[in-house]
């Protein structure tokens, strides 16, 4: 990309990061409100996961980066999923099949 | 010291589009990934199995939400001076390159300082990695958590800022020579370096607020 | 830090001699502290153990029958037996002649003798296997260094040698792989300890004069102290009572 | 172009001036480090080798002294000579730990992936030459830590190879140095993933399309995609195992804990299954890091020596891309009897049986290839031959433990032993001695001799399985796995007719060993230089002069075709080359 | 002192459920000797036919193209269809084995530690007492609370006792580490993890001694954490329930 390109990035960038910074706040905010926690739990994600996509999409250019690197990152995802699975196994899976108190 | 000449450490490879460097860099980031998805998954199963009654919220546990903000706002900050410091290596201005990039490194190493703040200012309230979550009753391991996701998380920024420092007194030599491959170096640079913010931006969330 | 308490061990060993001006030879004292441990109010139910399911050599030693666990046991003059009675306080800097030769527990039957014992600082604690099954020897110490060391039917002793004072509460000493059976060994710094026995009393002999912290433990009861003030050649009881 | 200076690792001749320590232990030329590699797998394998035969003396005759080493080890070790179970545990953790970790994928990946994926490319070198450098002196430095760990009080790590928390939490400090040093080996295995895929990505000669890749690069990048995403949950867990014996937190530690009949100062709330969880999730993917590279270069072998193209490369292909995805959602099979419930475990098993069929497809495709062939039996085809039938057997015992069932009784059984030793010890290992026949004439310029490799097959085959077939009927037995001494279940007592016959196997197989080792040091020395080419094979490798000069290729190879062009109608030999060299 | 019972093969089955487990094992290792021995035959048949010699060559394309292909999506087929053909039936008898909740069950608390295994036994009044971690020590080694009067006549023993033709749920718990309750002849594995309880059931269908063992490494004194395994006849296991009682020596205070 030339010169002319990058001027036009770093105004985007600054935008980000006012975005960035007001979204900080904003899920901090949230938290005083005292919310219940299944409702915190996906406000706070879903605002972690706005914030982390601009940082990946404009700062690390993800937005405009080759199709390979996608590729890459969609794997990894494939297997961060079932990465995740692995507290599922474990709490959904043990089931007692009697009442165990005495 | 290998005096092969490599393709692709420059200029892209025409079907990926992408220098050697980069990819690498990128496939070092999805292992990261998967490591600190599986610290997140493993905070998922403790913090599932232990009872969701007997998990403290940042706040309860005395965290200091403030601080934690402040030190986000901290880490974007760098975030944003490293992605200005390599578009100003893009527009041929290395001075605006030095002010940026030192402000990175200034930024990581304050995010650093206040952690260390946080971190004595616990320990001289007793609060240490073994112990449980007294008030609640019952032993839960949200300390342990804290301190060993920021502790592996800081671990991560000193080492960022380690080679930035040497790519910022002894690396910017190469920019007289070749500017092409500096340029990349400090933008694989910036690569690990978001990632790293990005890492923090769950952090905070999930262990301050939750 | 191991190496810096070798050397301090060391060091009081050579200079302490010299400071209580070559004394070491005959008895440090006169006085006498006498005393028996007593034990009113419930027994505890302690059930017997069998040892045929786990190990069936072990319960061949006691011809097949049930064991009384050493536990708890109380002397038909209601008195508690296998409780460490020691001076906890008032010897301070003062130094005693070593016994010689090295304090020993045995296995036998897949229990410990002597159940509680006794034993000086420096000292080596050697623990001798007579039985024809596997044993494992493992201290749970927390003031000396733990140990786990598995010692097969027919085995030589297993020698540890204690640097330092464990004997508040004293070091438990355990086979794993018969949990029933434990040991106590008590590590002190001067020869004035006993252990109470089938008439639950005890004597600390020899004592030199002084106002002393006498203690007594007992692994399910916990510790009690008494305080004591002894001049030469007097002789003084202690009664020490637990209630169950 | 010929270059006679020294086997193996010579340099181009601006180069000479190398010295000694940049040429041999600092290098960052591919080939040298893919030797280094090599060595020093073949060193730990034999080590780890070793500690099984000690093992086996207490199996086969309990309580006995060990002759000769039994009188050098120390009393915490032996007591008058005769093990101790303390040092069998540790000799047990010890031997999974560097036959799977410090042997067979430094063998595998690092010594055959490095050496042989750019030459097979037509690279120069692996895309980050100083990456390969360090991961290799990453591995080193592991391997050392681990080995060191013997010295550590209380021995080193004892809770077996896969460190089951909470054991492993309590355990002596030689389980500390393992963690330290798998911290090493993970990191070396991550640097050298990275390396590879790059390479495999990037620096693939003109006309290399991906289909023109052999079988056994494509294994290897598999692989190395597996290093990469399953090591960090073992990473993970190795930082919070780190935590646990150093900072006292209990991750995996749950409330209420009595050792030793006194109260664990662990303040609990953690989980015992959060290690299986993580560990399982990598070491699941692991297995078949373990048998890719060695699947790879048994079909190389195959394909050269029955002088004709692989049957279904391509639905292979698929196979291994298909295997490598589905590892990764395997894992909780290993925890059937943890007591999860049936939900999960009918998920595991049906997950299972799906695995199991792209590695079927890939073996049939093997044994297929085999039709209408012209059979040469060299060395390294009578090992790639072996591995097809003891792979077999190591799959199909993987069948009753897959399924949860069979599974209640097989668990933790000598059966269990039994299948995963058929998969990795008959089965890779043989694909891995494969290998060295195959390509030493190309690392050295020499060829190994033949009727000395014929002696080391056919008395490996019959030892290993003399090793491994009885370890079945044990496990059928219902004797459990890791027992010191067998002898105290009378199921032990029954079975110990096998134990012995396992134990004689193995020493023979130590012996079978020799006249490998002789040959592989005395083949160095020849005079004699074997031919450019002399399994008249098509990939690249053997387009290049032997030693390949520094660069590999005198000039850029161009590929034409695929990799397997063996015996094509009306062409002038029974074989096609991929590369035309460029200017020529 | 070897028994003849144990040799080489499947220890003696004991139980009402271990068919289930001896057949499936049957089945899938005589389909893995059919796919071994065929498969063998087939490369053995092929070394032969297809060596190197004189006047013989390879075939660049041995198989036809169609028919390659065909075989290729065959061999997929077939080998999915008999893998699921196996799972199936295996998958049928886990979710028979577990289901059923067994009628008038004895109920044993199975309590794995370094390194032996302890048989908790409610005691006459069919009641176990409370029962916690910390309650653990010498003299309540299974951690029933001692002031709790339903575990007056608890007791306690090393070797797991049980009546022929009943079932028996155990309650398997660990106070340290991971343990596995394995009775070969009872085709059972289960491991005992620490901070959980699992129960599983069995039956016996015969009376006789025989051995529990545990199968997860636990230690150093791993291979020697077994316990007997004594399976009573209904009178005799009542004889020795009553002889328990007894020597608890409770009934006299």
């Amino acid at each position: 990309m030339d010169a002319a390109e990058v001027k036009a990035h770093v105004r985007v960038y600054v935008l980000v990061f006012s975005a960035l910074a007001v979204l900080t706040i904003v899920t901090v905010a949230i938290s005083y409100i005292h919310l219940p926690t299944p409702s915190a739990i996906a406000v706070a994600m879903a605002v972690a996961l706005v914030k982390a996509g601009l940082v990946a999409a404009f700062f690390m250019h993800l937005a405009s980066e080759r199709h390979i690197i996608h590729w890459v990152l969609i794997l990894c995802l494939a297997f961060f999923a079932f990465v995740m699975f692995l507290p599922l196994g474990t709490n959904l899976g043990i089931e007692p099949l009697w009442p165990l108190s005495r | 010291m290998s005096a092969i000449d490599l393709p692709y450490q420059i200029e892209p490879h025409p079907v990926t589009g992408v220098t050697s460097g980069k990819l690498g860099i990128w496939l070092f980031l999805a292992s990261e990934v998967m490591l600190f998805g599986s610290l997140f998954s493993s905070y998922v199963l403790l913090r599932v199995g232990s009872g969701m009654e007997f998990w403290p919220s940042g706040v309860e546990a005395g965290l200091n939400v403030p601080i934690g903000t402040f030190n986000t706002m901290v880490l974007i900050g760098s975030s944003v001076t490293m992605v200005m410091s390599w578009a100003s290596l893009k527009m041929n201005k290395l001075g605006a390159f030095k002010g940026y990039f030192a402000t990175t490194i200034f930024l990581g190493a304050l995010f650093l300082v206040v952690k260390a703040f946080e971190y004595s200012d616990k320990f001289s309230h007793g609060v240490f990695p073994w112990v449980g979550w007294p008030e609640a009753g019952d032993p839960s391991t949200f300390y342990a958590l804290y301190f060993t996701l920021t502790g592996l998380h800081a671990l991560h920024v000193l080492l960022g800022i380690l080679p930035n420092l040497w790519l910022l007194v002894f690396g910017v030599a190469m920019w007289e020579t070749d500017r092409e491959r500096f340029t990349g170096r400090i933008e694989i640079a910036g690569l690990y370096w978001h990632f790293v913010d990005l890492v923090w931006i769950f952090l905070f969330p999930v262990l301050y607020l939750l | 830090m191991n190496k810096l308490s070798i050397l301090v061990v060391a060091l009081l060993v050579v200079l302490l001699p010299v400071q209580s001006g070559g004394q070491a030879e005959k008895p440090a004292g006169t006085a006498t502290v006498t005393g028996s441990v007593k034990f009113e109010g419930k027994k505890p139910r302690i059930r017997a153990i069998d040892m045929s399911g786990a190990d069936a050599k072990c319960s061949e030693a006691h011809g097949g029958k049930r064991l009384k666990p050493d536990t708890v046991i109380i002397n038909k003059n209601g008195t508690l037996r296998n409780a460490f009675v020691w001076v906890k306080s008032g010897l301070e800097g003062k130094s005693f002649p070593m016994p010689e030769g090295d304090a020993m527990l045995d296995q036998k039957g897949c229990t410990y003798t002597p159940h509680v014992q006794g034993m000086r600082k420096g000292q080596s604690l050697a623990i001798k296997t007579s039985d024809p099954t596997a044993h494992n020897v493992h201290g749970y110490a927390k003031v000396n260094r733990s140990f786990n060391r598995s010692q097969p039917a027919g085995a030589g002793d297993v020698s540890i040698r204690m640097r330092r004072d464990e004997s508040s509460p004293p070091m438990k000493i355990k086979c794993d792989i018969h949990p029933w059976m434990n040991a106590y060994v008590a590590v002190v710094d001067h020869p004035y300890y006993a252990v109470t026995g089938e008439d639950g009393s005890f004597t600390l002999a020899n004592l030199p004069a002084g106002t002393y912290i006498v203690e007594v433990w007992h692994e399910k009861y916990g510790v009690m102290e008494e305080t004591i003030t002894i001049g030469d050649g007097e002789a003084k009881s202690i009664e020490f009572t637990y209630a169950g | 172009m010929r270059n006679t200076r020294h086997w193996g690792l010579t340099m181009s001749d601006s180069h000479d001036e190398l010295n000694f320590w940049r040429k041999y232990v600092f290098s960052t030329d591919h080939k040298t480090i893919g030797i280094q590699y090599g060595i020093t797998a073949l060193v730990f394998l034999f080590f780890g080798f070793s500690l099984m035969m000690m093992m086996r003396w207490q199996l086969a005759y309990p309580g006995q002294a060990i002759p000769i080493i039994g009188a050098l080890l120390g009393d915490t070790f032996v007591n008058r000579g005769a093990m101790l179970p303390e040092f069998y545990n540790q000799l047990g953790a010890m031997h999974g730990t560097i036959m799977v970790f410090m042997g067979i994928v430094p063998l595998a990946v690092g010594a055959f992936g490095n050496f042989v994926v750019p030459l097979q490319i037509g690279a120069a070198d692996m895309a980050f030459p100083r990456l390969n450098m360090m991961s290799y002196q990453a591995f080193v430095i592991g391997g050392v830590i681990m080995l060191l760990s013997f010295l550590a009080p209380g021995g080193a790590a004892s809770s077996g190879w896969t460190s089951y928390a909470p054991l492993s939490d309590i355990a002596t400090s030689g389980q500390t140095w393992w963690l330290i040093g798998m911290i090493f080996l993970i990191f070396s295995s991550l640097l050298g993933a990275i390396n590879f895929i790059v390479t495999i990505i990037h620096l693939r000669a003109e006309g290399m399309t991906f289909f023109r890749l052999p079988f056994f690069v494509w294994s290897q990048l598999v692989t190395a995609f597996l290093l990469l995403l399953a090591f960090p949950a073992l990473q993970a867990a190795a930082v919070f195992q780190l935590m646990d014996r150093l900072a006292g937190t209990s991750f995996f530690l749950p409330s209420g804990l009595v050792v030793g009949g006194e109260a664990s100062a662990a303040v609990g709330g953690g989980s015992p299954l959060l290690w299986q969880h993580l560990f399982w999730f990598l070491a699941h993917p692991e297995v078949y890091v373990l048998i890719l590279p060695g699947m790879g270069i048994v079909a190389e072998v195959i394909a050269i020596n029955t002088r004709k193209p692989l049957w279904g490369y391509r639905s292979m292909v698929y196979s291994l891309v298909f295997l490598g995805f589905m590892s990764f959602c395997v894992w909780a099979h290993h925890m059937f009897l943890t007591g999860m419930g049936t939900t999960m475990s009918t998920f595991f098993q049906i997950t299972t049986m799906i695995i199991s069929i792209p590695s079927v497809i890939i073996l049939s495709c093997l044994v297929i290839s085999l039709w209408g062939g012209s059979i040469r039996f060299p060395v390294p085809m009578l090992f790639a031959l072996a591995f097809l039938p003891m792979f077999g057997i190591g799959g199909l015992t993987g069948l009753p433990l897959g399924l949860a069932v069979p599974d209640v009784y097989l668990h933790d059984s000598y059966y269990v032993i039994g299948h995963f030793h058929y998969v990795v010890a008959p089965g890779t290992i043989f694909a891995m001695f494969a290998g060295i026949y195959h390509w030493y004439p190309k690392a050295t310029g020499r060829a190994m001799n033949e009727s000395l490799g014929k002696l080391h097959f056919w008395l490996s085959f019959i030892f290993m399985n003399g090793i491994f077939m009885p370890m079945m009927f044990e496990g059928m037995a219902g004797v459990s796995r890791r027992l010191f001494n067998p002898e105290v279940y009378n199921t032990g007592l029954g079975a110990h007719g096998l134990t012995v016959i396992s134990s004689w196997s193995a020493w023979c197989l130590a012996l079978s060993q020799l006249p490998f080792i002789y040959n592989f040091f005395a083949s160095m020395r020849k005079k004699e230089r074997a031919e450019e080419n002399p399994w008249q094979a098509t990939t690249l490798e053997w387009a290049t002069p032997t030693p390949p000069p520094h660069g590999n290729f005198p000039s850029p190879p161009v590929v034409e075709r695929g990799p397997y062009e063996y015996s094509v109608p009306g062409a002038a030999s029974d074989f096609s080359p991929q590369a035309v060299k460029q200017g020529v | 002192m070897k028994d003849p019972q144990y040799g080489w093969w499947l220890p003696p089955d004991v139980s009402t459920n271990g068919w289930v487990v001896d057949q499936l094992l049957a089945i899938i290792h005589w389909f893995m000797l059919a796919l071994f021995v065929g498969w063998g035959i087939f490369i053995i048949y092929c070394l032969l036919r297809f060596r190197a010699r004189e006047g013989h060559s390879a075939v660049y394309e041995p198989i036809k193209a169609a028919f390659s292909k065909w075989l290729e999506v065959g061999v997929a087929v077939a080998e999915g269809v008999v893998l699921v053909a196996l799972a199936m039936p295996a998958w049928a008898a886990i979710k028979n084995i577990t289901a059923e909740v067994p009628e008038n069950p004895v109920i044993i608390r199975a309590v794995a530690e370094q390194f032996k295994w302890l048989f908790h036994y409610s005691g006459k009044d069919g009641v176990f007492g409370a029962i916690g971690s910390e309650f653990i020590s010498t003299d309540s080694p299974a951690g029933v609370d001692p002031d709790d009067e339903a575990g007056y006549d608890d007791f306690w023993v090393y070797g797991l006792h049980i009546p022929v033709d009943r079932p028996v749920i155990t309650r398997l718990s660990s106070k340290d580490v991971i343990h596995s309750f394995k009775i070969p002849v009872m085709r059972l594995t289960q491991d005992a993890i620490p901070g959980l309880e699992i129960a599983v059931w069995y039956q016996a269908t015969d009376t006789g001694k025989f051995q529990v063992g545990c199968a997860q490494l636990c230690g150093l004194g791993h291979y020697e954490m077994k316990a007997d395994f004594v399976i009573h006849s209904p009178e005799g296991y009542q004889a020795w329930l009553d002889e328990e009682h007894a020597a608890l020596g409770f009934d006299d205070e």
